[in-house]
């Protein structure tokens, strides 16, 4: 049942959700809505009975591996243990049922957790001021360089280029261009880090920001890292961190510590928002005190005398306001629990467990395949199905898909660009020894494998291999009848 | 703290690695210089209990939609979702998996997604959707971004003081490195925008109009599309997804773009968020759609699937080329969405817009009766409307309402200094007539000084 | 990792569960318990991380079929689709967190919900008198024969002998055994009825009771209904009446009226409880006025005068008590939303609904099977195998096995044991007419099969004919460090 | 109503089945005679939105463990329940399955059941496990009844006041129809009930005792155990799961059949049900253990696998010949303490116990020290203890409190009249030292009269 599309389901006249029917006076309550703007039958949607949409849903899910079932070692995006007491607290009714434009009065304790939220971000990264506004880390680093040009404008400074890692994920130079940037490329160097001559080569009085990801996306602490935030500073420029490796170094290195000015959080990554098939995330961003003024409306604050927060939506310097009301509350009040549960050494602890745990794994990968950077890394590690293909034809989607037989999700593979046929590798914190172990394994005997075997895998799911050029050639995107 | 390693367990680790410690690890990684070398200055780690027992105790401070009756709305509305939405959504299989890149084992969202488009596509009456936004402030300004790139250097965009506040203000932000004009029909007497067909010229790249509007006040969409399409623009429609159970659908009065706060349909208020952008729009138009779109294809043994699709428009794979920066989606969101409709189905669409509809007029009779207040607009409303305090303390009346257990409305002072003794508030089909009634009954009593009698 | 025991997957120094360090104080309270009371270590429970324990029950979770991902045509068990919203409702924390031996005052919305649902069952079964305490079908019919003892043992008549319906579930023999009765069977006739000519020799003043089951488990509602209950009125006994398949008749004939003098209800079956992987279930119980003495303590009353509930404990002639504190209530409560959701006309529609599936499905069936009694049925039949078996070597047995392939939850197979290979089948009202054909199509398929195919099936699950002989001959009944 | 079929459905399925009608059918099948006639006098049918708002405010009339602070206890206990233990008892594929008959899709509930006997030896250091029963009072009765089956036709039980009221009223209501004769040992002063022994002879089949017992004092089951064995005699002993943390097992003992309400593993309190009886005891009794077996075996292709077993001991096989009438079990709150046991472990059950030991001890010294009351048995307690009130007025006091935000205790009157003036309460994990000592203040606060001062 669950291949079929809910639309081919329906049954004309089948009902699941009921309304009461409506009170005689409110029904005669006033004339109709004209009828020219009326539709002359509700929108097509598919007619169902509750147990069908039920059925149809659960069945769904099960076709899904999810980190509740597998281990899902996708490089760069920490798909690690969602705490189930993280989703009982959210939908307390206080906190799940409030209402975003209500009076401060009538959320102290929703204001009082963000705005420990706030301080806390603001600890871990070292950076004071903070905004829990962004929906997503795209949207954080797109914030931030708003915050940026605000903040070269009000100086005065014409400064239209922002410089990126070859090594960044996609939004960085994305996000540049939607706030207006020019954007260019720092290239990495043999070691896999910022080429500090081609980022210097680089730096001039145009230069706004230097945005970079550290530990970078090949699992990797620039060691350089304090000279080139002090080179951008020289230059006159901001540096920006990717914050999407956070979880390598919690208590362990802080961004403003080591010269960043700005940075987003991935909380969902971080602190464990569940992922959700692809969101909800959050985005919010830190930033060095002297662009606190720009940042957008509104942000918590604090009467320590009479002890109230409020909403400061009053901030003349502002780049105003980027998402409506306040922010992916309940993906922020997830990172507070998750925050809570651990305080500052268990934060450490996670650090270093998630760097353990990338390390072991690495430590068994490189004799499997060749790990091009490092022979330690952080929390995650990109190694090379490049030799392989070479020899037995077998790519890094090939080692993708086969794995999936062997009940592991797949690997990160081709991210990032600099690495030639990546597989990108980050067990986190929350996999047990035995796990690895497990894993590790069945990347031996994949690697050990050929023929169509590998080239037709996976072979025990529902479906394999669709036809990508396809669906971008002749787009199907929605159900029509007969399709 | 919960950990998943013993000290066992990291001991044959290191072993393994051939590290003498985590220290060597860590040191041999992140240089001196960048070391942190104190513990973090975070409240103590609690138990799951302790944890527990502190936010349900925070939670206890905040009024909500069930501690208080609510009629606020503004585009987050107190609208009821069936147990079975989230029966779905709390499956471990969708709310802990990720973005669907690896097909053969992502199934499940990616047929819900492919779900979630069509069920769009059939709500807005447009050819494609895509898998969901951030929120319903930010899919507009996406819209109006999508129609600026197709719009031949055209740099005008025209909207109106009707469309949510928030909205336009998140569209000043980002259009302000964009170099472009943005021009605002002023609200007229009755509570739309309908000179917005005058502000149309041929720079104008689009025109983004709500309807319903923020104050619930219907607009002459077809004609405003009419006008634009004559000059060249597109039309973007912020719509409400539950008035569609009786309204014309965007697609049907010309928009070329429609997007939507998603949230009405099965999510919950939290705040504000996370919620759901939804957007759709014309064929033609796919190419620039922002975020996911799942699409159907066959897979190697020739079965019906779905996968990610059209991916060179994304940043992934773009980089600064993309149409956006968007990477994450909505997906758990519009999964409830998708949940929410299929029990609705169109029955109950059309059911819960008459109900919204019909109690909304009530509540207006109501409060029309009461002789401290009045509707300064006329004509005919959806969901929401505008009430005039003649006594101008609109802040106070909320204060004293909301100690009678109400959630009564929205201060419109701040967004338009000309409604300063206005504010707005919203019926949806969970409120009862003997709720409406006790509403009306409350809000009498309300002295000027804002302090209830006898309280 | 589904396959492996917790045991096994347990690691020495592992935890999820953590508590808060004790108060100081709280910690000097007091002297240590005595050492000879104490053991020398916890018990040696698996020592697990929360997410190995979320993703073991996960998995295995999956590997159930379930109403909620299958059709699940269990014959006499009414699998019925759950309603999400009675779940919902039931953890409310007014409802789920109540203590049971609050006082009255504070139970009064408690109170009136359970006092609400005694008077509907009592509509329902058109008997007056209700007990909610049972906590189980089974119980409940123990709890009602013990009622019928006491009630006779009052009148001073010595009653030992209780008859049953050779067709009858075992729980009512067995019941009837516990509450201290001898059990005699009256035969079925051949029409799969009660055999009255039989019956009537067995009534006699020895006897006490007649537990019968009506609708039947042939799925037949019994038209001798009202001479039985009348000859075994007329001989001085009981009728107690099984009310396993009240699923079948809500609105459309009440047990009362026909003569029946006590019943249980299965709500787990008949309103929608989720079954929970064979409990918790729960039976009320209803009885006539002049049984209402001789109920178990506490029942509800209502003081209308005040409109305050209470539980009343005073019952001189009481059985007694027979669980602890009231009853299954949460199971109860999900009865009560049930009854709520459908109103008067609603049941008779679930009712005539669950009639017309199965005598659809049915009237599919008998071109596959043979169906030994009766051309039309209530709300379930009862199909035979043994032509099959005898033609094809196709047991009922290989037919339950097979059509689990097919993705079918297997029907009822060998009860009741008046039908040889029986294959009991009940469809519920809650099951669309496309499935019940896809079923029928399915169960047509394996008619046609033969061999390997058959006798090994299943083939697509984990497992396939597990080997019960083994089990219990040599019974492995928990986990053993190697085994 | 929520219907699954439309009247085009019913009418292509009459068709198909060659009725007229519905009534056609019915008519067939039910005898005019016994036809009901009229629609049920029920309330009408309500929608999902409606009913929610009804229940919503009927529960809102109760007071609870989360409306106020409880320390009641007698068998229910207000133990924290992990999140994990709810995400994983509402998964549809444990909650809407039924009794494991076909055993290749029911390996889930097959595995757990089996992992949940298991458990429950590894708890109770006793041999065997069933899958569950009723609760912890029907669980005592069984074991009473068991042990009476190997008794060699010995007739006599011996229980002991200290041993739950309400498990001993459903041993009398059962033992009547069985003729067998149940002597209690009585109360002695130090809460215990010593003199258990003394009652035991050559005709008794089975001692019933508790411990720690209902009044939270610990009995001298080894003693006991003894005494029974060298008469012949089996030993039932009623337990507190959570009490195994610290204290010695059931089979180390010497029990030989040991049962336990499982509330208090993960269940929760929820007006009395669905709880679960547990219930272990030594290998030679297996054949006589009532319920379900989950039971170890392999498939036919040699893949180790779970299957009920041990069937023959049950009613569908031996009907009027089984060891006990009950078929259905309560898998999902044994699901529910398999979860919580495995999140606690041996180190969680430890500092559980640890922490209701300690916090019970911190509470007697808080109450000791007020005048008005005092603690009329000496000795150690675990988790619950009785108070007695000198000024004798314990059904105000509760009222009082319940006023003040307490669930206070549970008074003893009904069950035992010489302790009309006292109280039992419980002191579990949950309870902090501010809320014990705010208790101890409250109850401080309260009046003769049972009225609080300033209330």
């Amino acid at each position: 049942q669950s291949t079929q599309l809910l639309f081919e389901l329906s049954r004309s006249g089948r009902r699941a959700a009921l309304l009461p029917d409506l009170d005689p006076e409110v029904a005669a309550a006033g004339e109709d809505l004209p009828a020219e703007h009326c539709a002359a039958s509700p929108p097509p949607l598919p007619e169902l009975a509750e147990g069908d949409v039920i059925r149809h849903f659960t069945n769904l899910s099960t076709l899904n591996m999810s980190v509740d079932t597998h281990f899902y070692p996708l490089g760069s995006c920490t798909m690690k243990y969602n705490p189930k007491r993280n989703e009982r607290l959210a939908a307390l009714p206080g906190l799940a049922d409030v209402h975003p434009l209500q009076t401060d009065e009538s959320l102290q304790g929703m204001l009082r957790l963000l705005y420990d939220l706030q301080n806390m971000l603001a600890e871990i990264s070292g950076l004071p001021a903070v905004s829990l506004q962004p929906a997503a880390g795209a949207h954080g680093e797109l914030t931030a360089l708003m915050v940026a040009h605000a903040y070269f404008a009000k100086r005065g400074e014409d400064r239209p280029v922002v410089l990126t890692a070859d090594s960044a994920h996609g939004t960085n130079p994305a996000s540049a261009a939607m706030a207006g940037f020019e954007t260019k490329a720092v290239k990495s160097n043999a070691d896999g880090l910022v080429d500090l001559e081609d980022l210097r080569s680089k730096l001039n009085d145009r230069v706004a920001v230097f945005m970079l990801t550290n530990p970078n996306t090949l699992g990797l602490f620039d060691h350089q890292i304090c000279e080139i935030t002090a080179a951008v500073h020289e230059a006159g420029g901001l540096v920006y961190l990717d914050g999407a490796n956070m979880n390598a170094i919690l208590g362990l290195s802080r961004p403003g510590d080591f010269g960043a000015d700005m940075m987003h959080y991935n909380p969902h990554k971080t602190f464990s928002g569940p992922h959700g098939g692809g969101g909800p995330g959050a985005g919010p961003i830190c930033v060095r005190d002297f662009l606190e003024p720009f940042l957008p409306s509104p942000t918590i604050e604090h009467d320590a005398e009479q002890d109230r927060y409020r909403l400061q939506y009053d901030r003349p310097e502002s780049i105003g306001r980027v998402r409506s009301f306040f922010g992916n509350t309940g993906v922020l009040l997830r990172a507070y629990f998750y925050i809570r549960s651990y305080g500052g050494e268990g934060l450490r602890q996670v650090s270093e467990d998630a760097v353990l745990g990338a390390n072991y794994l690495l430590s068994k990968v490189k004799h499997i395949l060749d790990v091009p950077h490092g022979e330690r890394c952080m929390h995650e590690f990109v190694a090379s199905a490049s030799r392989l293909k070479k020899e037995q034809g077998t790519s890094a989607m090939d080692i993708a898909k086969r794995i999936l037989d062997y009940g592991f999700h797949a690997p990160t593979v081709y991210f990032p660009l600099v690495v030639d046929e990546a597989v990108m590798i980050e067990p986190t914190e929350t996999e047990s020894k035995e796990t690895l172990d497990a894993f590790a394994e069945a990347l031996f005997r994949v690697t050990e494998e050929a023929g169509d075997l590998i080239h037709e895998a996976p072979h025990s799911t529902r479906i394999s291999r669709p036809n990508d050029v396809a669906a971008a050639r002749k787009p199907i995107v929605k159900w029509t009848e007969g399709d | 703290m919960y950990l998943f390693h013993t000290e066992a367990d990291r001991r044959a680790m290191l072993e393994s690695i051939g590290a003498a410690s985590m220290e060597e690890i860590l040191h041999q990684q992140i240089p001196e210089n960048a070391r942190f070398d104190r513990t973090l200055d975070l409240p103590p780690a609690v138990s799951e209990m302790e944890l527990q027992r502190e936010v349900v105790r925070a939670a206890a401070e905040n009024a909500s939609a069930v501690s208080h009756v609510c009629f606020m709305g503004a585009g987050a509305y107190d609208h009821f979702v069936p147990a079975a939405v989230d029966a779905i959504a709390s499956r471990g299989e969708f709310f802990t998996s990720y973005t669907p890149y690896q097909a053969e084992v992502s199934q499940g969202n990616l047929q819900a997604m492919f779900e979630y488009e069509t069920l769009v596509t059939q709500l807005t009456g447009l050819d494609v959707s895509n898998a969901s936004l951030y929120d319903g402030g930010s899919a507009a300004v996406e819209a109006v971004i999508m129609a600026l790139s197709v719009g031949k250097g055209r740099k005008r965009v025209v909207t109106a003081a009707t469309v949510h506040p928030e909205y336009r203000q998140i569209l000043e932000t980002y259009l302000h490195g964009l170099g472009c004009e943005l021009v605002t029909a002023p609200l007229e007497a009755d509570g739309t925008s309908s000179s917005v067909t005058e502000l149309i010229d041929d720079q104008t790249a689009c025109v983004l109009i709500q309807h319903p509007n923020f104050f619930g006040r219907l607009e002459e969409v077809a004609e405003i599309s009419a006008a634009a399409h004559a000059a060249g623009a597109l039309v973007v429609q912020v719509f409400d997804p539950i008035s569609l159970g009786t309204l014309k659908r965007p697609g049907d009065l010309g928009a070329d773009i429609a997007v939507a706060e998603g949230q009405c349909l099965g999510n919950p208020l939290a705040f504000g968020g996370p919620y759901l952008g939804v957007m759709a729009c014309r064929n033609e138009l796919v190419r620039r759609l922002p975020g996911r779109i799942a699409g159907q294809t066959v897979d190697r043994r020739g079965n019906r699937c779905w996968v990610l699709t059209l991916q060179t428009r994304e940043q992934h794979i773009r980089r600064e080329k993309a149409t956006s920066n968007i990477c994450s989606n909505q997906t758990l969101l519009a999964l409830r969405a998708t949940v929410y409709l299929s029990l609705l189905g169109p029955q109950g669409l059309q059911e819960t817009a008459e109900h919204c509809y019909r109690k909304t007029r009530f509540a207006q009779q109501q409060i029309e009766s009461l002789q401290r207040f009045s509707l300064p607009f006329t004509g005919p409303v959806f969901k929401e409307f505008v009430v005039k305090d003649h006594q101008g303390d609109v802040q106070g009346l909320m204060a004293a309402m909301l100690e009678q257990g109400y959630l009564a409305g929205i201060p419109l002072g701040t967004w338009y200094p000309e409604l300063q003794d206005c504010y707005l508030m919203a019926v949806t089909e969970r409120r009862t007539r003997a709720e409406i009634e006790a509403f009306g009954q409350a809000l009498s009593n309300v002295p000027s000084s804002g302090v209830v009698a006898g309280a």
